[in-house]
């Protein structure tokens, strides 16, 4: 597992055919794509990995460039599909036209346990729907309605999130007043959440105000009946894409920890709320939540860890880093967990790896998956030759760099014309990116998995995980329709 | 002192049951009727995805989002969950600064980076929310891109105002497909000139099926045609190892010179009501507007209103195809007689769905448009009204699928038609859902199959009757299972 | 005194229960494989019927059972129960005193009476077991119905020996299609003469979709055709309220002039093997046998033969059609990835869908054919063996569906693919059946899909996928209940 | 209901458009379509209907014309699919080749309770699958073998019945040796029934044949454990066609009879051979087992009666004459049956009579129903203007006259060309008739109920059944897909 100033990960050998030099010119050709002008803003994004040399940074958390092809979604969608959306006892409002609200609906796999309708809501979608008249007089009226509406139709709700959309915040509506009244006559919370798809340059700015709401409006508002134990833990920044939660909870309880909150995955508000009690807080997804792991060490005293359960390699290193921050009782814990795991894992490895043994992978995705996906990948016998992500910061590629081989492509908010490039140059045997690259490369004979989504399949964290990415990667690259893309006419 | 913090109360499951059960009661369904200001599960979109299908239709097109990327990349996505397919376009990525200084800058940048980067033909542009609120002069803004070169002079930029907080996606692509055919035939009406051609409209149509059908069946008519706006290879195209941006669509001469067909026809009255305004006043040859044809007698009349604009008759060979369909809609009618069916969707597509119904003896139970005109709600009246299956009949406008979960739960029906939206109502009222309309996003192929022609009818016969079918296999006791059925 | 008369004795719920369970043991399927002399629910029909389809398949046919009435009935029901269509044919209606006095004058006047009341052009005459056994001579009657005037002399009645004991539906198929293209070239053979046409043989094929299909295929080849026994007008007839005894088939004179043809290709090994080699002998040009062109690479064969046979390119429509299959192949890929089938039926369609199969990374698990050849089981294990999703996949030949039952509770699959008969098995293992093959008597529209081609490729594939889509919706527990899959 | 000699029924008015005249000519139009020795072996099986003259009897239970269309089936199919197919707890055996009973295989709808596989073996096909070596050798080793093997799988059979198919007759085998030798080796009956196909001129013999092997193995080897009452009744001649059956069953049980045994839907063989100590056999179909009946009584003095449940006017007329049969009790409840159905009947015509009053229904079918069911088309104010049997006898045709209009057809193992010519000319409203004739009909766009099998619908018989039957009446006469059918091209 890397953390910030680790220097246990050895610089990884170049990958056969490519070079920090091939790279560089590479990404040189690219970017003559380009008009001068947007070559100038795009080149700093691109570089070929060299994880001794600091040089190789490329720039993010820009803003996008206008008439290209990017994967980027906005602040809403950060806010709605990443971090709030999940919590699954809340309803949760995509308060403006009915579009952003539709598009979102059930497509992120945030799953969640609870009765639909009664106890959960976040496979729903509930919208305020504004017509004309909304944006002439403005919203707030409709607001207070639709949340009264909501506590006398889903009472067993534990609390309304207001998800503002553009117009929202044009109209110059006040959201947070009546989201206070609201909270008020209803005695729910009723979060208002400023995050307009206009801000920002990404969705990246959509978790940050919802970090925000959630530590002005949530954090330490409840706390749990029964006494605070030694094993009590959070899990920060995993949405429970395809069941990866469930599978994570289970190692961590099986090495002896409870698990008192979910953030957000299958969440519950009021453990969230009750999380300021809790030893240590891992976290999952650094990019979207490491804001509120540094809000609650300031604030609570709260230490975090940053882990990684993709592939054996990694879990194995995680475990133990977080067993150091336990007694020996979890030590051990931990150890008979290995112990247990390893044969499982040693089969899968047997029956995939000699069918993946050298396969190259191009990851373009968000959140932590660029990096954190990696060491499966590894453990497959597979090496990475590219990767980059959506909406990350410079912390994200710093974390990056080391787990790349030397001479691999770094890529920031990439276009999908880079994206084809590079493609098209590398050959890569697996492109690993999102549901609007996904039928692009496919038709390019390039095998590929959708790892925001998991593809429709997962959980791909934890053991229980790995099993299941091991499967779906063999299958996209070694299915038999590959050989029918050439027509024998 | 502050006030005790508050314990975490966790829901027990008899809470849940009690209130699950309560929400299955008639004392719901009213509450819930009652609704005024939430809207729970529609089954409607925003104006920009509607008008980018429509940009998709046409020859090297790339539909351009004046507006926030991350809109862009909704409706991109929702296409690709669709049709499994690319879904090619662009926004000018407009961001705060945007509210204070508009998006003249984003307009001119994208603009010339698309151009470059991706090589269209033609860009149609359409707005996602922020412009609109800002009031954004497309005009302008377009003109003076232009002026500057950061486009060239004669490249077709038609663009049409969508804003999301006024209708639904039938209407952007309306407004968009309006935009588009006022843009490219501009200056090319010839007086007395007539292509010879029928244009057809299909309307907001996401089932690439439909489309290959209806240039098969004016093929087998040997009517020269021009669909507008024609996704059937935009969104159909092989896979082959070479990725193209702009597979199909309608050729941009053959759109231009649409203005000088013999005829044009729109199968989708409220889906083209703008553009079918603009071609009456426009265009040359006869203008008609026909119900979309699903079932029997609306294919009939699609082909009788075409045999009779160019004087064509129906071939031997459709007619055997109507006649097999008939055989099939006889064999099976059993199966579907009197079975109740719930359908929810666009306006066009539910007037044709019930009259398919209605020409089987199936009742069209609970029809539901999440977003319609009091006009439609007129229509659909007037048509179960028609026929001794529609009696009885629910017509429930601007309500949306929470609703809908509540009317089936206290008035239930055999089986529901509708797109992947409606798979929550059906599995907590326990009803069959048949996947028809858009977006299909948990079913692989039902674009590729028609439901319009005799062809689609077929198709429509088949699913339900044999779901039913299944239904009667899969639930019955042991004394009743049989070999036939 | 007699002894007392027993007692009536129920079964008891216990008894039933634990004789079910052990009818799911291992023990039971140990002796249910064990089984030498009875069969018990079996997936083949006798030589007949099979006759009675080639038959079929010709213009203004009538089809002739040289036999007992009640034998025609029967093969004349089954066809009605598949297709949902008449199937006019006749019998000679012999009786007892036909095992004393052989079945000659039954045939005669079974001539005179057919030949008057349903004006046939041709009547292909088949036997069933009574002839058989008595050892009638139909060559022998038949010269002297003609000398005797109870038929004209130049009538065309080719007749086939059809015995129930030997063989199954597909070598009666086999039989009568050659007795009819022997009688009908008859004398037709001219040396160097060439009509330029492909003869395609389907073979045993109860779906009218494939025959349609293939003409479609060929047409857009450019590859002047007949279909040999064309039985997709036959039995999916328009209903326009006038009943045809003799709709489509193949035109006796196109018939006759195949010998004359530039290439025959069957696609059907056994269930055209007589005819093949009387075709290798007598007919002109090239003739070929290959499998049935179900899946990608089977049709990639069956287009490359044609295409090289006539010097015709496969044209671009087909080939993007090609592109579309393989693309929506690839989509709908990992809903199929390793699933286990289990198949039964006939041989030339068992090997074809086990070759779809393996083409999408699925398994043909449990293949079966209650009556199949050595020859048949070693092609088959070679073709499983020529793939890694063959391994470890079972071929049983000369077994039944009771047998299937046994051992897919033994071993289950996820799907069988088959037709009605395996819903027995289907149920009581809980494996959700694909309808397929022949009779399909519990769902409407099946046999108008076609399984071959491109098109059949993606048709079962959307079957397929779709159903198994279906179940993860019907069963999953509601954390797992997505909107998308 | 009618019974033999029975005066009540009064002459029916020819309907509108029929007359005597009209139908003999139509009839002789029709036979000049055959050659003259055809002619003239038909001339007597068709004749216009006059209830008040003896002389219209048709000829019946004749040799079928070679190379016409008949529907007739053979006596294997008496035997198999009508007799002996619906015992549900024997295993029924279709010995000879394989298609016999693959044909027969589940297309007569003779429905079962009972565990399948287990208890119930009516759902399955059991063939010896005869090979050429079976016809040269014989066959009798392998069914000795078979016999040993149904044994074994399924222990819970109460016996085996050995149903002949063509070749088994013609080879010499012995199946009454062997049957006798497997009976007495595996302690089960196994009954030889010699049902050859070629045996008589339609199922009628097989029906006949199979009788006798009732008759000879069967009845009389069982009695009841229990004591017999003054309501026990057996029900013969109910095959249980779409559940038949169980309605029946449910009337004559509500009024207050024992049905003891079931001959022979849903049947179980050691009720059938305890059945010699009922007081009273209610007879269904009267042509494929008055034989037994008339068996019974002569040996055992079982009275029987004749009855019929098709549609509320002659359930109830049938219910009464039943009641004559027993006491007082009975009686009161015949009578408070029939109240408690009067209005839930009404309500049935209420709704379907007046979409199907004057509507013209033309009958071919086999066993009862060409005049039983006539009653339940009355009912709906329908009237019949043909009937005809497949394989009546002449006591069939005695009591179909009277229930047929004056001058309506009455035709006897029709052709398919004979009914066309009918059908065209007087254009019922409805076909009522089988399989192989459902689709000539639909295709000249005349509504069409498949007869035989209640068109996979029902059960038809009793109370609960007329509520389907007028259903399904209407359902195929004013289906809105005829008005399809012409095209407007």
């Amino acid at each position: 597992m890397y953390q910030p100033g680790d220097k246990n990960n050895k610089v990884k050998p170049e990958v056969e055919g490519l070079s920090k030099e091939k790279a560089a010119k590479l990404i040189e050709e690219t970017l003559e794509l380009y008009p001068a002008k947007a070559k100038k803003k795009r080149a700093p994004h691109l570089a070929p990995n060299d994880p001794e040399d600091k040089g190789c940074a490329v720039r993010s958390n820009k803003k996008t460039l206008p008439g290209v092809m990017s994967a980027r979604g906005c602040a809403y969608a950060g806010a709605k599909g990443v971090v709030w959306g999940p919590i699954r006892d809340m309803v949760h409002i995509s308060h403006g036209p009915v579009g952003c609200g539709w598009y979102s609906w059930g497509t992120r796999r945030n799953l969640t346990t609870g009765v639909p309708g009664v106890s959960s809501f976040s496979g729903m979608q509930f919208t305020s729907d504004f017509q004309e008249k909304d944006i002439v007089y403005g919203g707030d009226k409709k607001l207070e309605t639709i949340c009264r509406e909501v506590k006398e139709l889903f009472p067993l709700a534990k609390g309304i999130s207001v998800l503002s959309e553009c117009p929202v915040g044009l109209i110059g509506d006040d959201i947070n007043a009546t989201a206070k009244k609201m909270a008020g006559e209803l005695e729910v919370p009723v979060v208002p959440c400023n995050c307009e798809g206009f801000r920002g340059v990404s969705q990246s700015l959509g978790h940050h105000i919802s970090n925000d709401t959630i530590r002005d409006h949530i954090i330490g508002t409840r706390e749990f009946d029964e006494e605070p134990g030694p094993y009590d833990i959070a899990l920060i920044g995993d949405y429970n894409i395809g069941g990866d939660i469930w599978s994570a909870v289970k190692v961590l309880e099986e090495i002896g920890l409870n698990v008192k909150a979910q953030w957000t995955g299958d969440g519950q508000i009021e453990h969230i709320a009750a999380t300021h009690k809790v030893k240590l807080n891992l976290i999952h997804c650094y990019r979207s939540m490491n804001y509120m792991c540094k809000v609650m060490e300031e604030k609570y005293g709260i230490p975090w860890l940053e882990f990684n359960f993709f592939g054996p390699t990694k879990i194995k290193e995680s475990l133990r880093a977080i067993a150091e921050r336990f007694d020996d009782k979890i030590k051990e814990n931990v150890e008979r967990v290995i112990a247990k795991y390893d044969p499982i894992m040693q089969a899968i490895l047997d029956e995939y790896r000699p069918r993946l043994e050298g396969k190259k992978v191009m990851i373009f995705v968000g959140g932590l998956r660029p990096r954190h996906t990696i060491g499966a990948y590894e453990d497959l016998g597979m090496v990475c030759v590219g990767s980059g992500y959506e909406f990350a910061h410079s912390d994200d590629y710093d974390r990056t760099y080391p787990e790349m081989p030397k001479g691999s492509l770094v890529f920031d908010d990439a276009s999908e014309k880079e994206m084809e490039v590079f493609a098209e140059a590398i050959k890569p045997d697996l492109v690993a990116s999102g549901i609007k690259e996904k039928y692009v490369f496919q038709k390019m004979g390039l095998p590929f998995r959708q790892m925001h989504s998991w593809d429709y399949s997962g959980p791909y964290h934890g053991y229980d995980g790995f099993a299941i990415f091991a499967r779906d990667i063999d299958m996209a690259i070694n299915s038999p329709t590959w050989k029918l893309v050439k027509s024998p006419f | 002192m502050s006030e005790a913090v508050k314990k975490v109360v966790e829901i027990t499951p008899e809470e849940e049951a009690r209130v699950l059960e309560w929400t299955k009661s008639k004392e719901y369904l009213e509450k819930n009727l009652a609704r005024e200001a939430t809207v729970i599960n529609p089954a409607h979109g925003c104006q920009p995805v509607g008008a980018q299908l429509a940009a998709h239709g046409f020859e090297g097109s790339l539909p351009f989002v004046h507006g926030s990327q991350g809109c862009a990349s909704y409706y991109r996505s929702t296409l690709n969950r669709h049709f499994r397919e690319p879904a090619p376009a662009v926004s000018d990525a407009m961001t705060e600064d945007g509210a204070v200084f508009g998006g003249q800058n984003n307009l001119f940048e994208g603009l010339e980076n698309a151009y470059k980067l991706y090589s269209p033909k033609i860009m149609p542009i359409f707005t996602s929310c922020m412009p609109e609120i800002i009031g954004d002069d497309l005009t302008a803004f377009i003109k003076n891109a232009r002026l500057k070169g950061h486009i060239p002079e004669d490249f077709p930029l038609p663009y049409a105002n969508t804003p999301s907080f006024n209708g639904t996606h039938i209407h952007g692509y309306d407004a968009m497909l309006k935009a588009i055919l006022e843009d490219l035939t501009a200056g090319k009406r010839v007086e007395g000139a007539c292509t010879g051609k029928l244009n057809l409209i299909a309307g907001f149509d996401a089932c690439t099926g439909n489309y290959r059908e209806y240039k098969r069946l004016l093929d087998a008519m040997e009517v020269p045609h021009t669909l507008l706006a024609d996704i059937s290879e935009t969104f159909d195209s092989p896979l082959d190892g070479e990725y193209q941006y702009y597979p199909g669509g309608t050729p941009l001469a053959e759109a231009a010179e649409s203005i000088n067909g013999k005829a044009t026809i729109s199968v989708q009255k409220y889906a083209t009501a703008s553009t079918m305004k603009f071609i009456n006043q426009e265009y040359g040859g006869k203008h008609e507007v026909l119900p979309m044809p699903i079932g029997v007698q609306a294919t009939d009349a699609f082909l009788l209103k075409v045999s009779q604009l160019f004087g064509k008759p129906v071939p031997e060979s459709i007619k055997a195809e109507r006649g097999r369909v008939v055989d099939a809609m006889t064999d099976a009618h059993q199966y579907l007689h009197n079975k109740k069916f719930a359908i929810f969707g666009d306006p066009d597509q539910l007037l044709a769905l019930a009259g398919f119904l209605l020409e089987m003896g199936a009742k069209p139970y609970h029809v539901l448009c999440s977003r319609a005109s009091k006009k439609f709600d007129k229509e659909m009246k007037a048509l179960l009204e028609s026929s001794p299956y529609g009696k009885g009949c629910h017509v429930w406008t601007n309500k949306d699928l929470w609703h809908l979960r509540s009317i089936l739960l206290d008035d239930p029906v055999d089986m529901m038609l509708g797109d992947t939206h409606g798979k929550f109502a059906a599995r907590e009222t326990g009803t069959p859902l048949i996947r028809i309309g858009f977006p299909i996003i948990d079913r692989v192929n039902v674009h590729r199959y028609p439901i319009i022609g005799y062809q689609g009818a077929l198709n429509l016969l088949t699913w339900t009757a044999n779901k039913f079918l299944d239904i009667k296999d899969d639930t019955c006791e042991d004394q009743w299972f049989e070999m036939m059925r």
